[in-house]
């Protein structure tokens, strides 16, 4: 049996960025702003770019990351130890962790969270994520309690899995799985989304239905010193465009949306507000789907010649420059990331050739489907005009999110830019970018998987590298997933476009590393360690 | 309230010196009034009386100040109320005037007065724009305004709204207001023509008696000579913007100067006075048949608008209408002689029977209904609103020609001219629209459309109501010659008894929707039995100023209302034949 | 002289020069009324700039400097900016780099098929439903008024979106659910025109004439609705001209990159400030458009007008 | 009269039962599955299945449409699939907000649309009447979003005279209420300068001169109150127009307001929220014109409603 614990040393939180020169200071209350509303701030069900982060300040799970990476570390655990074979994780909780209701927190809780994600009653998007738990096959349709969660103490909980999966302790600091105080849950019923209360750092303070909601600091936070602010504020149903002129003069402290393209040239062409735009990467790429299972894109010359055909640098000028190049699936800070790929070269005599060994020499007539927000449909203009130059008349159609999402799972659509509906890693772990959208599963009926792309080799190895969780074998891993994801540039069912590189504004009394306002995982802000500098 | 001094030697109030009022236009100024020179006294009536066009009453706006400036105004002599000149006057001075020292009474009461405010408020709004009264006095004063024209209930009319009263009553309120603060000179601008008879003469009535008792200078527009012979002192009679003649009211009528005033006499129809019938056949052939015809018209209420009531317009009437004959429907406005007309034409549904040539409307069909329009058609009161605005009066003409398809285009172009000619109007009219003719030829155009189809009835609903009495008579004398030669019938409606008196064979009198009184012309006018009758004939303003002026007996209130719950109605008048035909109600 | 006093005197029978007898009648009507709208300088305005832009819709293939979908590599800044007019881009470039010029005038295409024939199509509906309602009443009548109040009270762009996604979209289907959208104020408006109208005495005259119900529609209250179905009509061309760009923005009709008017202005309202060239120009052509429109539109209710003859 | 309101609202009922099936039947024809939306990327065909019953999604349009009327009747406006939030609490969040700034924008529209069409009915023919149909044409024509952003451009950020967006004191209805007025002030402008040029020919106009009452008395106690009628009814066509077109000013204001949230509902396919807004906009505009109708007899009192 092999033992892993991992330290709890708080002081290595402080220490996050040594770069780090000035001291976090204590004190006041930031405002923040969205252009849609916060749905819900249920972590079971909510699944939102603006209330992803919010329910992680709130809640807590038994991980964690360190804040502004993706490195992963205990939460509302002490410390866990994986067996030898994988398949039983074992958590020591952290004593003394109290919800915002005044009640300690105990592996009961743990372990009624996790049975409420999986219970279908709960409607919980993220209920796939927990398929790897023993008896999660009967608890998911029928709302038992799953077999494979236990609490055999108070301070405990051991979860047995039904095989071996090397991403599991990332799905226990998604969102998803953060504990939740049955009581409290049972009191709200439906509303729970509405009256949350958690573990975190803060606590919902105000919630005005359509106009703001204001977060509290949580007094007895069990990371002491944590959170830096005493509250923030988040305002929502801003237009993007009023937002960055609210925080161009002082209103905002951060536009959550970032900044608007229209904006964007004044506002880098400006040094003074430069200096208060942050730059960071996402764990984001942006793809066009092709459906291999109709022509013409059965035919794998027809997708790398359009892979081929596309010119990435033209399409990152027109979002002015806010991505950089894309050539395979995972983003460049993904782990498992290819480095040494070169990916499709940009060749349009390359594409041509290979659209006549396909026998469509003359080009072809086909649609793509693209989500009616700016910037998507200029993109998939550029995409049009990339293709038109081999040869492919792609007419466009710009429909609302869940038409689009609609045809693509109905197999519709003969091309889908994915701008605007997917992907930003749920975890930071390359698995998250195969399972549901390029995997077999997903490419069913109804399925994510747009391509409909099913390659049994590459599932197979893509389940060889889930299942290899010792973390000496990590490197292996990584390699194993690199194949998979080469196997797919192989089949070129997706033409990988960009990555998009996230762009923000902080007004200039924030304090905290940029890393904070552009957090791979806590998107787009993570609350509990940005700190206002005055 | 104490007037001004004025020139005591004379009493003259206003002075009009050879006033001119021009109207602009692409080819210069255009003279609508020329030469005018009037004095007016204290206490006296003057008449101005002409027609369509005279100028009169441009005359009395350019007094009021009230010329639709700057395409009219006022181009050269002068008009002097008391010592001050109006000509000159600045907008604000005149207003000042206006309302308090000269007033207007306008010839519409039903658009003259405002109908989203009360009358109480349009009172009191004319007292205080003169004399800045506390609210409560002035409301005073305007009921004692409404009392003054012998309105009934008068606190009750000050919270009502325009089009909660009837004719005559706005008229009063019109007086009242234009009395109330007194003035000088009243302008009466056809202050009656709208009105029905028996309400005219109260009106009339009222405004002499208020002179009496103020002694107002009035000046009385009008072109009815019968008014002017029950009202003036002096009359100036108008043509074209010119004065014709001006002389004292008993000498004009006596001995008028001018060829055109003698005209203008010899045109006002006269009880009397008409012109003989040719005699019908012994036994006439009928043509329609009314039996027991009654029309209602439901008045829907409630969650689910269910009929509640219904207005009795016309009620179990039955009279006939025989071949070549006219037959006049005579009564005051609401008493159902036009609903009749309408329902004969198919315009109204109808109970009972109406037989036209032996066959019941209610039995034809949709072909049979289109043969029917052939042999009836109907020439409305106001020409311009019976004629569309859009079309030339050639298509207007030729229209009943192609909808029943008669005759070839051509030929149908040829009739229109002959018709035109008939109804004397030139061929060139065929180009031209309605609303580039007068009122007569309008009406001409009318009856030149209903010939058409060579009709066996027309029906005329105040035909000739709104024209100038030489016109009236012109058009008169147009019915009278058509059915001479082509022996067509007319049912004419009219509330005009001398009009009525000229023209018909029979003559039937409608109250409430019922006949009370039918018979031959000679029975009815010669003998009228029924006190409704007598009443109608009473009123009729006689142009003969020597005539003695009884003050007509005033009703106790205003007429019933038709409108009754469902289920019930008024009370049948039965008629009686008191011989020769003649039937009354009893 | 535009004072119609009651009191003022009656034009009379003045002789004047009168059109020969022989030619009286609708026959010479439309000439004249082509004649008299060129004799007016504002209507003759507005035909000018509404042919030049049927011109550069009909002939935009041989006006059009360049191909409107076309993104050229130096229509855009190294930053992607779009450029602002010059030289080579007269009317600058948009936010793909793509000539504004050019695409207006292939986008005239559009948006004219929408301003006259969607908007003429919901004006026929209102105007078909108003008149039938306001005319025959009675149950026909009152359930056409019901429906009117349902549609009037029913969210346009669900119906739009809806229709989107159940349709293969074309200019078309826009066409068509503009129409299906707009014709409710018309209707409402023409049945209460209608209505009074059909209570007047020159309807009651055709009827007893024996006029049929097709007679008196069209030959008489039609004409009488012309001036407010004018108004409306040219107050419609740019409402549904931007509604156009709503409705492709949300997935029916026209698709990028075909450009109009409206999507022109809807991709780049939030560049207002950067590039105001995007939106001024095009928000110009539109109004200059609708402008026209209704100069004709006034000129053509005066002339149509009878009693406002002589008065040019 | 009573009668009159409750004939009225029966009606209403029956539009409103006309307009909730036609977006039942619309979103059920919709290509975009709502069950989708909800279960999220990961989930299995089962767990589809398993929420499409639990919603009753699963069921026929009749039973569906049945059980959503059954629960309407029971004032149970259904819960949003996405934000689990009874749709009554969303709505009635956000309907005050609504229905402020639709008072306000009418407010302005009227101000603006009749000062505009009575000075270009009294100044007819002239430069001033021109510029003034000019610039009604202008508003009629210009796209919301880049004049509600101008505004608040010029008089937030320039001048600082409002805020820059958000909800709650009268400064901050100011800019949007503004906005809206401008746009609809239009049609308003042009059907009071018609009307008007009808009322200033009337008879009483000239009785209202001949009593001696001063222009601007006539103008103001005379002319407008006879010229307003069909502006009134023109209220009535308005508020369907503005339900349908608050989104853009609603979300460039920051104002809270249910077009956002009727927005996002149809971009996700949040069918409770859909109805209940459709339902909720569609009472507003029978509402609406009920008031419209009902003040029409104040105005004219020859006016009967039955």
């Amino acid at each position: 049996m092999k033992k892993l614990i991992l330290s709890t040393a708080l002081s290595a939180m402080m220490a996050l960025s040594p770069a780090l020169a000035e001291t976090p200071v204590h004190g006041g209350n930031m405002i923040v702003t969205y252009k849609d509303d916060v749905a819900t701030l249920d972590p079971a069900i909510g699944y939102d770019w603006q209330n992803w982060s919010m329910i992680k300040s709130v809640f807590d799970g038994l991980m964690d990351y360190e804040p502004g990476t993706t490195t992963l570390r205990p939460g509302l655990a002490e410390s866990y130890e994986i067996s030898e074979d994988g398949l039983s994780y074992t958590f020591k909780l952290r004593p003394g962790v109290k919800f915002h209701n005044g009640r300690e927190m105990t592996a009961e809780d743990v372990v009624w969270s996790i049975n409420r994600v999986v219970n279908p009653a709960t409607q919980s998007p993220g209920q796939g994520f927990f398929a790897m738990i023993e008896g999660f096959d009967a608890s998911s349709v029928d709302g038992s309690p799953l077999t494979g969660v236990s609490a055999p103490d108070a301070g405990t909980v051991v979860f047995k899995l039904s095989r071996p999966d090397a991403t599991f302790l990332h799905v226990m600091a998604l969102n998803f799985s953060y504990v939740v105080p049955k009581e409290a849950v049972e009191a709200a019923g439906a509303d729970f989304g509405k009256q949350p209360v958690g573990t975190g750092a803060f606590k919902l303070a105000e919630w005005t239905l359509g106009q703001r909601l204001v977060f509290e600091k949580n007094a007895d936070y069990w990371i002491p010193g944590v959170p830096y602010l005493d509250s923030f504020t988040v305002e929502v149903g801003q237009e993007p465009v009023v937002a960055l002129l609210r925080a161009q003069n002082g209103e905002v402290d951060v536009p959550g949306d970032g900044i608007p393209p229209a904006k964007f040239t004044e506002v880098m062409g400006d040094p003074a507000q430069a200096a208060n735009v942050v730059e960071g990467g996402q764990l984001h790429t942006g793809y066009i789907t092709m459906n291999v299972t109709a022509a013409p894109f059965d035919k794998v010359e027809v997708r790398r010649a359009v892979n081929m055909a596309i010119n990435k640098d033209r399409i990152i000028q027109v979002i002015n420059g806010r991505a950089v190049p894309a050539n395979q699936p995972l983003p460049p800070s993904m782990p498992g990331y290819t480095k040494d790929y070169a990916g499709y070269p940009y060749d349009v005599e390359g594409a041509k050739a290979l659209l006549a060994e396909a026998g469509l020499a003359d080009g072809f007539e086909t649609e793509i489907y693209v989500m009616n927000t700016d910037p998507n449909p200029r993109i998939a203009q550029a995409i049009q005009q990339d293709l038109k130059a081999i040869g492919i008349t792609a007419n466009i159609r710009s429909l609302a999110q869940a038409n689009v999402i609609e045809a693509g799972g109905a197999g519709q659509a003969p091309m889908i830019w994915s701008g605007g509906m997917a992907w930003i890693a749920d975890f930071p772990d390359p698995s998250n970018f195969y399972g549901p959208i390029l995997g077999c599963g997903g490419a069913v009926e109804g399925g994510w998987n747009w391509s409909k792309y099913c390659n049994a080799e590459l599932d197979a190895l893509a389940a060889k590298a889930d299942s290899t969780v010792d973390p000496a074998k990590a490197e292996e891993r990584l390699k194993l997933w690199s194949d998979t994801y080469m196997g797919v540039m192989e089949d070129a069912p997706w033409a990988p476009v960009f990555n998009e590189q996230r762009y923000t504004m902080k007004s200039p009394r924030m304090g905290g590393a940029d890393a904070l306002y552009v957090d791979p995982v806590s998107i787009p802000v993570n609350y509990d360690y940005v700190y206002i500098k005055e | 309230m104490t007037q001004p001094a004025l020139s005591a030697a004379d009493d003259v109030v206003l002075r009009v010196q050879d006033l001119q009022v021009s109207a602009r236009s692409d080819q210069g100024l255009i003279p609508l009034v020329e030469g005018l020179s009037f004095d007016l006294r204290r206490g006296e009536t003057l008449a101005i009386a002409g027609e369509s066009g005279s100028g009169k009453s441009i005359t009395s706006l350019a007094v009021m100040g009230l010329l639709p400036a700057p395409a009219v105004r006022v181009t050269g002599g002068s008009i002097r109320l008391g010592g001050t000149e109006l000509t000159r006057l600045p907008e604000k001075k005149l207003q000042s005037l206006r309302g308090a020292r000269i007033s207007m009474i306008f010839q519409e009461p039903m658009t003259a007065l405002n109908p989203v405010m009360s009358i109480g408020r349009q009172l009191t709004e004319a007292i205080r724009a003169h004399d800045p009264v506390p609210m409560r006095e002035a409301r005073a004063r305007a009921l004692a305004a409404l009392q003054a024209v012998r309105l009934s209930q008068p606190e009750r009319r000050l919270e009502q709204f325009p089009h909660e009263l009837s004719g005559g009553m706005r008229q009063r309120v019109m007086i009242a207001m234009a009395i109330a603060l007194r003035p000088d000179v009243l302008i009466a601008d056809e202050p009656t023509t709208a009105l029905d008879v028996t309400v005219q003469r109260e009106v009339l009535d009222l405004i002499r008696d208020l002179q009496r008792d103020l002694g107002t200078a009035v000046i009385l527009i009008t072109h009815d000579m019968g008014v002017v012979a029950e009202m003036a002192d002096r009359v100036i009679v108008m043509k074209k913007g010119r004065v014709v003649e001006t002389a004292l009211t008993p000498e004009l009528f006596e001995a008028p100067r001018e060829a055109y005033t003698r005209e203008l006499l010899a045109a006002v129809p006269r009880i009397g006075g008409g012109p003989a019938r040719p005699d019908l056949p012994a036994t006439p052939e009928r043509l329609v048949s009314f039996q027991d015809v009654s029309v209602r018209f439901p008045i829907r209420a409630g969650l689910l608008g269910r009929v509640a009531a219904r207005v009795h317009a016309v009620e179990h009437v039955s009279v006939e209408i025989f071949k070549g004959e006219t037959l006049s429907l005579v009564g005051e406005s609401g008493c159902g002689k036009s609903t009749m007309a309408r329902a004969l034409v198919g315009l109204v549904p109808h109970e009972g029977r109406i037989e036209v040539a032996g066959t019941a409307l209610s039995e034809l069909d949709s072909t049979g209904r289109k043969a029917l329009r052939r042999d009836l058609q109907i020439v409305f009161q106001d020409p311009m609103a019976a004629l569309d605005a859009r079309m030339t009066v050639g298509e207007l003409i030729r229209e009943p020609l192609v909808i029943h398809g008669i005759g070839t285009p051509d030929a149908q172009r040829a009739r229109v001219r002959d018709l035109l000619d008939r109804v004397g109007l030139p061929a060139s009219a065929m180009g031209r629209y309605p609303h580039q003719f007068s009122g007569g030829q309008r009406q001409r155009i009318c009856i030149a459309r209903a010939l058409a189809l060579k009709p066996k009835l027309i029906v005329c609903d105040e035909s000739v109501a709104a024209l100038d009495v030489s016109i009236q008579a012109r058009v008169l004398d147009l019915l009278r010659d058509l059915q001479r030669e082509m022996g067509m019938s007319f049912l004419f409606i009219s509330h005009d008894m001398a009009v009525v008196e000229n023209v018909s064979d029979r003559v039937a009198v409608m109250y409430l929707g019922q006949i009370v009184e039918m018979g031959s012309r000679a029975q009815l006018f010669g003998n009228p039995q029924h006190p409704y009758t007598q009443r109608l004939l009473a009123a009729v303003p006689v142009p003969d100023p020597r005539r003695p002026r009884e003050a007509l007996a005033r009703l106790a209130g205003e007429i019933p209302s038709p409108v009754w719950p469902l289920g019930q109605g008024p009370d049948r008048v039965q008629l009686q034949d008191i011989g020769g035909g003649h039937l009354v109600a009893r | 002289m535009s004072v119609a006093a009651p009191t003022s005197p009656e034009p009379g029978t003045q002789p004047g020069p009168q059109p020969d007898p022989q030619q009286a009648g609708p026959i010479s009507a439309a000439p004249s009324v082509l004649r008299r709208l060129l004799s007016r300088k504002l209507a003759l305005f507005g035909l000018f700039i509404i042919l030049i832009c049927v011109g550069g819709a009909v002939f935009a293939r041989w006006l059009a400097p360049f191909d409107p979908a076309e993104q050229f590599f130096d229509g855009l800044t190294i930053e992607g900016s779009p450029m602002p007019p010059g030289p080579v881009y007269w009317f600058g470039t948009d936010l793909l780099g793509r000539d504004l010029l050019s695409r207006l005038l292939y986008g005239a295409q559009t948006s004219l098929i929408i301003g006259i024939v969607a908007n003429g199509a919901a004006l026929l509906i209102g105007t078909l439903v108003g008149v039938t309602a306001g005319y025959f009443r009675g149950l026909i009548g009152a359930g056409l008024m019901r429906f009117t109040d349902l549609m009037m009270a029913f969210p346009a762009l669900l119906l739009a979106i809806c229709l989107a996604a159940i349709f293969q979209p074309s200019l078309w289907i826009v066409a068509m659910v503009i129409a299906c959208v707009n014709w409710v104020q018309t209707a409402r408006v023409v049945y209460t025109q209608t209505s009074s109208l059909a209570e007047r005495d020159f309807i009651a005259a055709e009827k007893t004439l024996g006029a049929g119900h097709g007679r008196i529609l069209f030959r008489h209250i039609l004409p009488h609705l012309m001036p407010t179905l004018i108004v409306w009509g040219t107050l419609g061309i740019s409402t549904t001209v931007l509604l156009e760009a709503t409705l492709s923005f949300l997935g029916v009709g026209v698709q990028p990159p075909t450009p109009s008017w409206g999507n022109i202005i809807f991709e780049n309202q939030t560049w207002f400030q950067a590039a105001p060239w995007l939106v001024f120009i095009p928000g110009a052509v539109i109004l200059l458009l609708a402008l026209a429109f209704n100069l004709v539109g006034d000129a053509l209710r005066d002339i149509l007008d009878p009693t406002q003859q002589g008065r040019d | 009269m009573a009668a009159y309101i409750l004939r009225r609202l029966v009606t209403a009922a029956l539009i409103l039962l006309g307009v909730s099936f036609i977006t039942f039947v619309l979103l059920y024809v919709l290509p975009a599955d709502p069950v989708r939306q909800i279960a999220g990327r990961s989930a299995t065909p089962e767990t589809v299945e398993s929420i499409r019953r639990q919603l009753g999604l699963d069921q026929p349009l009749v039973v569906q449409y049945g059980n959503y009327l059954w629960n309407l009747l029971q004032g149970d406006l259904g819960r949003s699939y996405l934000q689990k939030t009874e749709v009554a609490t969303l709505i009635t969040a956000r309907l005050p907000a609504t229905l402020l700034l639709m008072v306000a924008a009418i407010f302005c529209e009227l101000v603006i649309g009749l000062t505009l069409g009575v000075i270009a009915a009294l100044y007819r023919g002239r430069a001033l009447d021109n510029v003034l149909m000019l610039s009604s044409f202008v508003t009629v024509s210009a796209p919301q979003f880049v004049v509600a952003l101008l505004l608040l451009y010029v008089f937030s950020v320039q001048l600082g005279w409002f805020p820059i967006g958000g909800y709650g004191t009268f400064s901050h209805l100011v800019l949007p209420a503004v906005t809206l007025g401008i746009l609809g002030s239009g049609w308003y402008a042009r059907i009071m300068r018609s009307s008007m040029l009808d009322v200033l020919r009337a008879d009483f106009i000239r009785t209202a001169r001949a009593k001696g009452l001063g222009r601007g008395r006539i103008i103001l106690g005379h002319a407008i109150p006879n010229a307003i009628l069909p502006v009134i009814a023109m209220i009535g066509i308005d508020i369907g127009m503005f339900m349908s077109g608050i989104v853009v000013v609603e979300s460039v204001f920051g104002w809270p307001g249910i077009g956002q949230l009727a927005w996002q509902a149809i971009q996700r396919v949040d069918i409770p929220i859909i109805m209940g807004v459709t339902l909720i906009s569609a009472l507003a505009i029978v509402i609406g014109n009920l008031i419209a109708d009902l003040i029409s007899p104040l105005i004219d009192p020859r006016i009967k409603l039955h």
